[in-house]
């Protein structure tokens, strides 16, 4: 049999209100437990893919299968509760002045009792250090502390998936090596994530597989060594190719390296050179 | 962002009960209105600024500054108190000494009872004021609206702000035809993006469960028994010089 | 927190009312209105807030993702009511937005809107106060969107070019606002010779006609802020 | 004598309103022509010492001096005239209704004619290649079209000095790329270009001279080779190594390469292998 997929998005086609068409016949398989990567320029449908898989829009054409079961409107409209969504500006998602009230919101809804929910907050706030920040008002924290309690907010409903919207976008270095950690560890608990980016330097050394959209469609997907090679139909998703790929694809040319396999990060690159 | 806000935020006298705060500037508050002397007030205020600066590390100087916004109103309210005005056989206007004291009697009543309200919002951060509108049975809908208003407040004023420093930038408010024409920009820009600002934030909220109420986890404040004697006894005693 | 400080650093030089400085703040101050009259003020304004309670609820009902955009409407309110106008004559007022918000929302929503708006005044600016909040409530939140609506209406029935209608709107809305403070103030402190009507003539003379130059800048400023927002 | 320096900042130190120290007695020296970038972590100084250099902040402590000239504070205040800051987040940049009336905005300020102004807004949207979108109202437009009138804005008022704050973030890299050919006119027409990052990547391969912030100081500055050879204040600034760079010294030590001069980007580095 097949592999396990825990989510599963069927021919979703989806049109803007004013027309534009969003989705055209999106077809998505997110395989349990991986760390998947979904590159595009913007606008080429990341976001409103994510929003089909938590259910916050309703395909208005297709099918939404969670574990294998085809979910009814009715069920997709509680996908929330399996998959949480950190979004691009923590600005458009932080609704409430307190950070502790702010990460409590979640896992209420979820009808968790006050003791429960408590716990939940009090451990997402530790996973993302803000545990001091907890009596601050939220317009008093810089940027990367509101992406940090952007991420307790869904950390503390304990979801199955995780899916980040650009996350790297406008984080530091120091503030992306932070974040990087926290997706390690959630890795390790097993948890799905799923990452939107335009970053292909980041995305090809994170990623264990990886869907390429343009305009609505998946232009390509695959595990890192099918995507990557493919270099012209990065070009035109206009994306670059890793630099790393780029030098392993040169010396290769040159016969200057001898190693089977594209490496995946600088310090294999090192290691072949 | 918000001055007095701010310095809520940073007041030890965060800590205590916000409920046992309003209780205690209210009751304030209604004693200096009924005083018909000058005594009680002027105990109020002094009272009020003593906790307010020892207790809750307001600096004497911010409390200054937060003092004389309301001056230019007292100025203006009291002066018609003052002055009388004579209409028959042409405008006279005439000071006596009868509407002279009763304007400053007025002023210290209007000081008495805006202290005992700073004391209050100095100490008492947004967010458990509208915790206590709960308490208070204020109904779900306005709370709901007060709570996403004052976030919406700080986004709106950081936007506003980001806008008038890049209208700065080139060249903005630098005579006042142009403020007025800067200024016009600036809100209809402000007001023409809140329509997606409210998609956002709607989606937002929509994707980790919302369903019409926002239910979120109590910040708990014990009542100190201790608070509670003092303000027994501070009430008791302005009664007391409320009486004589 | 460093780049809100920025932004805050710049409002010093500002257009924003955040630093306690003396500006034309013109609603009643706490304590200034005597206890019973204090109460007299909330019982007339609660009428009008439990009609606009229902109105809104009503609309919510029917359309519960309005609640977001209601939201941030009264957050706009207040915002434009903490930004200083410029003036001519150098001093700083501030737009009440009365106007534009009786005209863009209507007058039932403007009541409850203000009303929230001016608790947020007292709490984050100490504009304002607790106890003469029904008083406010009801020259801010009743009568001047009221007029200012009343009046556009009207006028919209004479062909009246629209900047002319929107003008005269927002300038009385503004203004009616600072007539019922007077009228309520003349109220309380009657002159002990002329009564009433003397003392009406005195607040007038302080409240009312100081507020006319800036009643016709909020009213022009209305007028550039509709015109562009109606092109969109 | 010494090179001509166009804009020069002399012992500014300037304080917040809270009393956090934001600039600490900061020297820095703007040679014309050239291409500055100012690398530091968020919240190390850089955007207040762009409005320093702007004249919308008054330095508290320090002078300002243009083309060798100390300005009074009444002359800083019409530095605008002169610099034009383009800011990193164009959402709140642009504040009017339609394209061209957005970009008119600097150059009635200067109090140009009717008729310069059209022909200075004909001309920048040409450059930005925006010109298409001159009667669509701002808010319809995409995040890259809307950075591209944000450049237009300063382009218009024609100033010796433009600064970027954070010009790369959340740009896809076909919009990137397209910046970049911009920035490259503008250098060829002589302008004063000035970036503010931490993508070190980016700004190795670009800059002419760099300026490295921390807390409201200058760690360090100079010239490519003289800067990024100082790997371990750059870790001290949270900042990576180029991986260029990094590349280049690993084959240095290993003895694979013999080129003299550490490569400057992609291109020299693969010549080199």
């Amino acid at each position: 049999m097949e592999q396990q997929w825990i989510l599963h998005l069927k021919n979703i086609s989806y049109n803007y209100p004013d027309g534009t068409l969003a989705l055209d016949n999106l077809h998505v398989k997110i395989p349990k437990g991986q760390r998947i990567v979904f590159l595009g320029p913007n606008g080429s449908g990341k976001s409103t893919t994510f929003l089909h898989m938590n259910g916050v829009l309703k395909p208005q054409k297709g099918e939404v299968y969670y574990e294998g079961q085809k979910l009814s409107h009715k069920e997709s409209k509680d996908l929330w509760r399996k998959v949480g969504i950190i979004f691009q500006d923590a600005d458009t998602q932080l609704f409430s002045t307190s950070v502790y009230q702010e990460i409590s919101f979640g896992p209420k809804n979820l009808g968790l009792s006050n003791e429960e929910v408590k716990k939940k907050v009090v451990e997402a706030m530790e996973a993302t250090d803000v545990s001091k920040l907890q009596h601050k008002p939220v317009h008093f924290l810089s940027g990367g502390e509101k992406k940090r309690v952007s991420i307790a907010d869904i950390l503390a409903m304990d979801t199955e998936i995780i899916l980040l919207d650009e996350p790297t976008i406008s984080l530091d270095p120091k503030h992306a090596t932070e974040l990087m950690e926290i997706l390690e560890e959630l890795h390790k608990k097993g948890k799905t994530l799923i990452i939107s980016t335009h970053d292909v330097n980041f995305a090809y050394s994170w990623g264990d597989y990886f869907y390429i959209m343009k305009e609505g469609k998946v232009l390509l997907e695959g595990s890192y060594q099918e995507v990557f090679k493919q270099q012209t139909l990065l070009k035109e998703a206009n994306l670059e190719v890793p630099w790393i790929l780029e030098i392993y694809y040169d010396l290769l040319e040159k016969g200057k390296i001898k190693a089977p396999y594209p490496p995946r990060n600088k310090q294999e690159l090192l290691k072949y050179l | 962002m918000y001055f007095v806000d701010h310095l809520a935020y940073c007041s030890p006298l965060r800590k205590m009960n916000p409920n046992q705060k309003l209780i205690f500037s209210i009751a304030n508050m209604v004693m200096v209105l009924l005083a018909t002397g000058y005594i009680l007030p002027v105990a109020v205020i002094l009272l009020m600024t003593l906790i307010t600066i020892t207790k809750g590390k307001i600096s004497v100087k911010n409390f200054g500054k937060i003092l004389l916004l309301p001056a230019l109103f007292l100025i203006m309210g009291i002066i018609p108190v003052m002055v009388g005005l004579e209409m028959e056989a042409g405008l006279k206007i005439y000071l006596t000494w009868e509407g002279f004291y009763q304007g400053i009697f007025l002023a210290v009543r209007a000081l008495a009872a805006i202290i005992c309200l700073y004391f209050f919002i100095l100490t008492t951060p947004m967010v458990d004021t509208l915790q206590l509108l709960k308490k208070y049975r204020c109904p779900a809908l306005i709370r709901e609206l007060m709570f996403l208003i004052y976030r919406f407040i700080m986004i709106l004023t950081e936007i506003t702000m980001k806008i008038f420093l890049a209208q700065r930038c080139r060249g903005g408010y630098n005579t006042i035809r142009n403020s007025r024409q800067s200024l016009s920009h600036l809100v209809s820009s402000l007001f023409l993006g809140l329509y997606q600002r409210s998609e956002e934030s709607q989606r937002g909220l929509v994707a980790r469960g919302y369903n019409g109420e926002i239910d979120l986890l109590p910040l708990e404040y014990d009542p100190s028994p201790k608070v509670w004697l003092f303000i027994i006894t501070t009430q008791a005693a302005l009664l007391f010089l409320l009486m004589i | 927190m460093k780049k809100k400080s920025i932004l805050y650093a710049l409002t010093l030089a500002g257009i924003f009312a955040l630093t306690p400085i003396p500006v034309f703040a013109m609603h009643i101050m706490e304590g200034f209105l005597p206890v019973k009259w204090a109460i007299f003020w909330w019982l007339v304004s609660i009428p009008f807030l439990v009609v606009s309670y229902r109105r809104i609820k009503g609309i919510l009902d029917e359309n519960p993702n309005g609640k977001m955009m209601l939201a941030l409407c009264g957050a706009f309110i207040f915002v434009l009511s903490a930004l200083k106008l410029p003036s001519v004559t150098g001093s700083s007022s501030h737009p009440t937005g009365v106007g534009l918000g009786a005209i863009l929302f209507g007058p039932y929503a403007m009541v409850l809107l203000s009303f929230i708006v001016l608790v947020f005044q007292t709490l984050l600016l100490a504009h304002g106060g607790i106890t003469t909040l029904g008083a406010n409530t009801f020259s801010m939140g009743i009568v001047g969107p009221i007029v200012a609506y009343g009046s556009y209406k009207l006028l919209q029935k004479t062909k009246a070019p629209a900047w002319f209608t929107v003008l005269i709107a927002a300038t009385l809305g503004n203004f009616s606002t600072y007539v019922v403070t007077s009228l309520q103030l003349a109220v309380v402190y009657p002159d002990p010779v002329g009564g009433f009507q003397a003392a009406l003539m005195k607040f007038m003379g302080i409240f009312a006609l100081t507020q006319i130059p800036l009643a016709v800048t909020e009213g022009l400023l209305t007028v550039a802020i509709l015109n562009v927002i109606w092109k969109y």
